[in-house]
């Protein structure tokens, strides 16, 4: 990977360059709120009895959600896996929405229907939340299309982990993003683990995951993702790549989980080593290393982020709130949401039968 | 009226919604410059370019999600599947992606996809290339599923399925596509979810959808003419809106129906029908529902055995004499 | 005799089978070191070792396909899916190629595989992982499915299953692996294709397979308890091959039937029977084959609602008295 | 691709050193033997009536089938797609056999139940013939899976198009194949088209199909599929790899088919010029090539060379007469060898109902 001296360089590199202290601040403010949100998540699964099925928490891998999506444009579409809290966060949607989405309640992005794996905004442009692991790498492609098609100059990134890599709907689709050269960016955050198998266990390769890249003649880069600057620079070339001209790329992040791979992972701390998970959370959590960076800047001082964190801490805990009384789904919502002409009633949605529960 | 084909009936109706919206497109394995397969987007390309009518390297799964996600964004793709058969290719894409993401997203995103090709046996082409998934995809809530039997309904559902704001999967058969019906030159459109009765009869109903309806039409003539039995044959043309009603009147009229159904029977259509009918018009049966199916076993490759598989108006006529 | 879990019960028939034929080996993702996601592989491959026992990468139809193509070489692959719904993104290898091959090569190939996982709603796992395959999975000739509902059957019909010499898919239930019944010492086997009656009655029969059995049994209960309505439990245990003589001999006795099935109703495995009972005891019905299925819409996250989606004993109650 | 120079080498490579003059008149043999069989199917589709479906020709590509298996051990498996006459007849597969297929009848070797595409011959190691596009490559992974189970020092020899490498199932299968170290050797016999579409309109690549092998730390070669010689030379060292290292390979053979992608295909002269197909006829042809160079080694004379054709002639001709007189399958057959336990009558075999048609 990059030598000492690159790695300094990113935060002089031009995409960094003219980062106002007010965006830096609120990139910190954005990874604060992702953590907390998950903590606040995190209890709630483990005593309220409110969150179902699973839960898997982004947090060490903030930086790669706001890194990469701080340099989104509007007209730009996202995509994720099921570990999507972040993105959800970084793409605009409140707390409160993605906290009753965990909590099932109506009130929730989804109205309860998805739950944790099932965030959804596409007003903001972000289209989810999949849980099949790499089902969602053709969707992407198609937002990319789209865009295309409309001759519209946005692109797609879509984000996918270390063990979807392997399913070959991921891979076809890189062959069909560079035969019709679509602007889709495949963000590959490489936390070493598709849960409980480590990388070694699941992938061969040349080189490293993006590199596979190459035999669909796609560019691809790798870095690592704990520092907001090395993240923005190395995705903005990419992201030029898909808007300018129209081509796709591989990027492959380094990057960590601190938990298990959902909140139920019994073996968190088996095929991990302690040392390994606490080495991360000391040296490389993007959070701390961000807040030092802001600090050794002289962008913010000591207070000002802990008033961050405070505020950040409160958002998630209002967020509890709000979803604990919020109204679970009615029992004939079940049968809403699922065809769209019946929803707004048109006439096809009025003929014939579309449930067959009796 | 003009009499044209099947395969020309879809012709007609995919260039008639290709120059009415411009975010209707064509994707699929030789649809452009092949003139597909089967011939059903012939000129397609040609009139409409590169834009509107692609060819796809071999990649089911690859470019139906790339549909999905285009769908998302308010385009309207037309994906048409060599064989239907080949959806087992990108079946999660299909079940899970067009059929489960609407739901999953609260209502949030509307999914207006088209996919469609041939669905059906009797062209030996093998076990793996003749499955009718319409029983297993029609199975889903949230998946719509259409299959006509004539090139007038052809053209219609093709119309109203590109309109539809959700998945709707149109089932054809290439043993249908040269075959030729009256289409009127006006533009049409026939709704989902409304079941045609393609012949009135008073003694028994025979309900089939796809081809299975032309073999019921042929048995409900021998039964005129050898057994002087007037069958009523109800054509579904679509699985998913289902139109009951229709079904109910007949069987309420006729007090006996027998299913003729290209699928296998396990859990085919045909089960469906006859649960609901069992159900709902228990005191107007005379007798016990019957089916005649696609004999039980993977499709067979050797010609005159494929034939004996697939539903027979004999076999129709025979099952009929038994409750009639 | 000792009580143990589900899983405990498949735990001890898969350590069995792959101590008594070093052809069987146990393959799927996180089988292995992680112990099975459910666990119900735990302590295998420490036992047995890395040949037997084998992590893969999470590439279905990767795997699944090397597990057919192994089976024709005379192993015994028995893969683990972590979820049933995942095998939509194998399917054409499941359908395709184990379950037409023998057929295709005209009898030459068999195909000696067993495909087990849970396959079942109520975990708040979304749509996309809440599939119950059983029904679009027994649809076609050439496949096996068994689905038991108690520790005792699970065991019993896992072992039966590896020693099949046909591709068999074991559907287990998340809801059950911690639930626990009386289960043997002593080596036995369960015939696949053998329904079995969990509880006898004269009024009305109860079928079901999977938890519906025991959503049928706590409804049974309450029948009797507090309508002195004495329902018959026929728990399917398997879907194909299919147990119908039971299933008839059941009807033929109590006059009424409702079905519990956590399909959703659209060609579910309860239409297929139902199909039958009115096919077969049409004279013998008192009244029309009702059913209780999960509601129909992909399975809803939301706790408390998915509890509702999902047959409860009270649907099944209110069914009943609707014709008893 | 090679130089003249080491083209000039293949005939005296290492495995073609000791070729004995009738294993080289042999491979004529064979390879006149496909074209003859195919001659006369492809008469028989057009005239009798009695061949239905699909009849994909491999016509062009003889050398592909014969070069390669040529080298095959008693051990080793062979898989492949519905192109499959080649490899049927290579296997050591009857004539007989697989026209009766063809034509439908109980005699032939699926027992009229599989067609062209599903030609099945487990005895000799030949495992079909599969239908779907790419279905089959993880297939061949399971057989090679099951020789290093089995501790058998053997090899799967896989064949696929050039359009198949873009199914998802191919790219997952060559992850699974190098993770796990398997003796499986995909020979992707490239004749630049899969149906109407041509390797620039399906596949986006660096250098070639194969070389995306190296995303997976596959070994990979690539080479021309006319030359006997050539296509033993480069195809050695993989079985070599494969039975004495159990590593993967993969190799690109450029070939060519002379006749439409299948017999039914009515745009063959449309998407490939007619000179296009004259020059492969020409300058291209494997037998005349093969031919030439055994008249020219004084291996063989031309009227030996006449007497194969007369004979695989023969043999084609009595292969038609064999199909035609052969008897259909009785109705009864449609339900046998769906279970292997229904059709040996097993307790298991009769317990239940497997059936339902009535
Ligand atoms: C097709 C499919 N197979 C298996 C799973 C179960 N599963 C969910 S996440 C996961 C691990 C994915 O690992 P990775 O891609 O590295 O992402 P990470 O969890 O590390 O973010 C698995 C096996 C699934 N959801 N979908
Ligand atoms: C999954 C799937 N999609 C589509 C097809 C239809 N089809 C059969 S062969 C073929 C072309 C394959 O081309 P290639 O792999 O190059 O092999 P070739 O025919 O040239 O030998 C297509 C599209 C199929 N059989 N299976
Ligand atoms: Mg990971
Ligand atoms: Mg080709």
């Amino acid at each position: 990977m990059e030598t000492l001296l690159e790695k300094e360089t990113f935060a002089s590199a031009e995409v960094n360059h003219g980062l106002t202290p007010e965006r830096k601040i609120d990139f910190l403010r954005q990874m604060l709120r992702i953590r907390r949100f998950e903590q606040a998540a995190l209890k709630q699964y483990q005593t309220s009895g409110q969150i179902g099925g699973f839960l898997h928490l982004y947090s060490g891998q903030e930086a790669v959600a706001i890194g990469t999506l701080s340099l989104r444009s509007e007209d730009d579409q996202v995509i994720a896996g099921y570990r999507t809290h972040g993105q959800a966060l970084a793409m605009g949607m409140t707390m409160n929405e993605c906290m009753a989405e965990l909590f099932g309640k109506a009130t929730g992005c989804s109205k309860g229907k998805g739950g944790s794996m099932h965030l959804f905004a596409p007003d903001k442009n972000y289209w989810g939340g999949h849980g099949v692991v790499a089902g969602h790498t053709p969707l992407g492609l198609g937002l990319a299309f789209a865009l295309k098609y409309k001759g519209i100059k946005g692109c797609c990134l879509c984000y996918l982990g270390d063990g979807a890599v392997n399913q070959g709907v991921y891979q076809a689709t890189l062959n069909l993003a560079s035969l019709w050269s679509l602007p889709v960016i495949y963000i590959i955050e490489n936390n070493q683990y598709s849960m409980g198998t480590s990388q070694e266990r699941s992938s061969a390769y040349r080189d490293c995951l993006a590199a596979r890249a190459e035999g669909y003649n796609i560019e691809w880069d790798r870095f690592n993702g704990e520092d907001i600057y090395e993240v923005r620079a190395k995705t903005w070339p990419a992201i030029q790549r898909a808007r300018e001209e129209s081509r796709p790329t591989v990027l492959e992040v380094a990057t960590y989980r601190y938990y298990g791979h959902s909140v139920s992972d019994a073996n968190a701390k088996k095929y991990r080593s302690p040392e390994e998970i606490d080495n991360y959370r000391k040296l490389h959590d993007p959070i701390q290393l961000w807040q030092k960076r802001l600090l050794d800047e002289g962008v913010m001082t000591e207070e000002q982020a802990a008033e961050l964190d405070a505020a950040a801490a409160a958002e998630a805990a209002e967020s509890v709130r709000f979803a604990g009384e919020s109204p679970l789904p009615d029992k004939t919502d079940i049968f809403s949401d699922v065809y769209s002409e019946v929803d707004r009633q048109t006439p096809a949605g009025q003929t014939g039968k579309f449930f067959f529960n009796d | 009226m003009p009499v044209i084909t099947y395969r020309k009936a879809l012709n007609d109706a995919l260039a008639e919604e290709l120059a009415r919206d411009e975010n209707v497109f064509i994707i699929g394995e030789e649809v452009a410059q092949y003139n597909g397969a089967y011939k059903v987007t012939e000129g397609l390309w040609q009139r409409f370019g590169d834009k509107r009518v692609l060819d796809t390297p071999i990649t089911e799964a690859a470019f139906i999600g790339l549909s999905v996600g285009a769908s998302m964004m308010g385009l309207h793709p037309v994906v048409e599947l060599m064989f239907w058969s080949f959806a087992f290719v990108a079946y999660d894409q299909i079940v899970n992606n067009a059929g489960c993401i609407r739901y999953m997203s609260g209502g949030q995103i509307n999914l207006p996809l088209v996919i469609r090709g041939p669905a059906n046996g009797g062209t030996n082409v093998g076990a793996t290339h003749s499955h009718t998934p319409e029983s297993i995809l029609a199975s889903n809530p949230g998946i719509k599923v259409v299959c006509p039997a004539t090139a007038y309904d052809a053209k219609g559902l093709m119309k109203t399925a590109i309109r539809d704001n959700d998945p709707v999967f149109v089932m054809e058969n290439t043993l249908l596509y040269g075959e030729t019906w009256e289409v009127p030159t006006d533009e049409y459109l026939i709704p989902l979810g409304v079941a045609d009765v393609k012949r009135e009869g008073a003694d028994i109903s025979l309900i089939a959808h796809g081809r299975a309806v032309i073999t019921s039409l042929k048995a409900a003539e021998i039964l005129a003419r050898e057994h002087n039995i007037r069958a009523e044959v109800v054509d579904l043309r679509s699985i998913r809106p289902l139109d009951e009603e229709t079904i109910l009147r007949s069987v309420r009229k006729t007090h006996r129906a027998v299913l003729v159904d290209e699928n296998k029977p396990f859990c085919a259509v045909s089960a469906q029908i006859a649960t609901t009918i069992q159900e709902k018009a228990f005191d107007d049966l005379d007798a016990p529902v019957l089916r005649v199916c696609t004999l039980d076993a993977p499709a067979i490759y050797s010609p005159p055995l494929e034939k004996i598989q697939l539903p027979t108006a004999e076999r129709v006529v025979e099952k009929v004499l038994s409750i009639a």
